[in-house]
């Protein structure tokens, strides 16, 4: 049980870190990771098909259209 | 690629190898022997096939013969055998208090044609740790190495690629 | 009972990833420890589905496996300037 | 068998940690590159393996999983080298070679 509530300490750490980064791709990492916490906790509440869905959209499409987005504007937050 | 061979034979040669892996992968995914589930994998795989077997038919890849099959599990065998003895090199290089590592980047050549033997054997030097492929260029591979031994090329060649590119030399040719 | 011990040693493996991943100078090493920990995400879904019993559980795993390059190949495409 | 799965495992996770170590210890991108992915790619194969072994109706779906962690990985290893190469992260003050500099100048040969 304990697992859970450190994942979620982690999950919390990796979205501040997303909000607080200057460089964007490094955000993008964060918030990927995010995801990737996110499918396991569904996981652990006995969800495998949401855990998929999570894990296809979230980690593989969000990141690339993200990227796409990042490359037609700047790299750095002023 | 100019093929000395028919360009008929070729074709049902991608078509089978392709047809093959795509089924065993099926049997390994239903885990079951029932009539049912054989029947509809050979469906499916053939209709894969049909529409995806021209971006495979590129690859060139030889005739199957029984000697090339034996050198492949050989391949195997020491691929695994060289996967488990570096890694725990490198375990040992990381737990080490005072990390014994000297890396460096340096270029290895290779003598092999074919742009998939050369894939392969950029794979197995990325998975053997201790060394992995940064770039190739036609017949010389950039690679990264965690315990410089020795600069110069036919050296380095030796210790990286030699045992792993004996045994692709007799499958590819 | 040994598999509560492997999930716990894979759990702090998790938080060793997450570590470098705030730290990092570059974003390169980010993208590294992002590599790192789908892995070692792969290996702890399958302990847990292990510990729940279930066949089911291991799809999600196999789609994470097929699936999590995709995320690194494109970080790195960027990295590149080619996209 | 569930006493020779549960070694398999161990060895598996033990290895896992050690990669997830090395990133935390080693001093630049290639060489996290180094433990970072391949003692992974190595635990995660054995730690899957085992759990196959321990669960003996499982076996050839883990082996479908384990196959997909070895093709996929080198990919993103090698992407991931090759563009921080691109981008100019230097190598380590420890480092005793680089060649790059040789390698580019076989492009312009062949």
């Amino acid at each position: 049980m304990i697992i859970v509530y450190l994942l979620v300490l982690l999950m919390l750490a990796a979205a501040i870190a997303a909000s607080v980064f200057k460089d964007l791709l490094s955000a993008v990492i964060a918030a990927c990771l995010v995801s990737l916490i996110a499918a396991i906790l569904f996981y652990f509440l006995q969800a495998p098909d949401v855990a998929m869905a999570e894990a296809s959209i979230g980690a593989a499409l969000v990141t690339a259209v993200f990227i796409v987005a990042i490359k037609r504007t700047k790299r750095h937050e002023e | 690629m100019a093929d000395p061979e028919s360009t008929s034979d070729n074709k049902l040669r991608s078509i089978l190898y392709m047809f093959l892996f795509l089924y065993l992968i099926w049997l390994c995914l239903s885990a079951s022997l029932h009539y049912q589930e054989l029947l509809a994998g050979i469906f499916f795989c053939l209709l894969l096939t049909i529409f995806l077997h021209r971006q495979y038919y590129s690859l060139g890849l030889p005739p199957l013969t029984i000697k090339r099959f034996v050198f492949f599990i050989i391949y195997l065998v020491v691929l695994f055998n060289e996967i488990v003895r570096a890694n725990i090199d490198v375990a040992y290089r990381v737990i080490h208090p005072k990390m014994p590592i000297k890396p460096g980047i340096i270029v290895i050549s290779t003598k092999l044609k074919q742009d998939i033997a050369k894939m392969i054997l950029a794979n197995s030097i990325t998975l053997t740790p201790g060394t992995f492929t940064l770039d190739i260029i036609e017949d010389k591979f950039l690679v990264h190495w965690i315990n410089v031994q020795t600069e110069d090329i036919e050296e380095a060649t030796r210790i990286i690629g030699e045992k792993f590119e004996k045994y692709l030399r007799v499958i590819f040719e | 009972m040994s598999e509560i011990f492997f999930l716990t040693i894979i759990g702090i493996g998790i938080v060793l990833c997450f570590f470098r991943m705030l730290k990092g100078p570059t974003a390169a090493d980010r993208a590294v420890a992002l590599d790192t920990v789908t892995t070692v995400t792969v290996a702890f879904l399958v302990i847990l589905g292990y510990v729940f019993k279930r066949y089911v559980y291991l799809d999600v795993s196999l789609v994470y496996a097929a699936l999590m390059f995709v995320g690194s190949v494109v970080i790195a495409r960027f990295l590149e300037k080619g996209i | 068998m569930q006493i020779v799965g549960i070694l398999i495992t161990g060895i598996g996770v033990l290895f896992l940690l050690l990669g997830s170590y090395g990133i935390v210890r080693l001093p630049d991108v290639y060489n996290r590159l180094q433990a970072g992915t391949k003692c992974t790619t190595f635990g995660a194969l054995f730690t899957i393996i085992g759990v196959g072994i321990m669960e003996p109706s499982w076996f050839w779906k883990t082996l479908i999983i384990a196959l997909f962690i070895l093709l996929t990985n080198p990919i993103s290893n090698h992407a991931l080298g090759r563009a921080s190469r691109k981008s100019g992260i230097p190598l380590c003050d420890r480092s005793v070679v680089d060649k790059a500099s040789e390698f580019e100048q076989y492009k312009g040969k062949v």
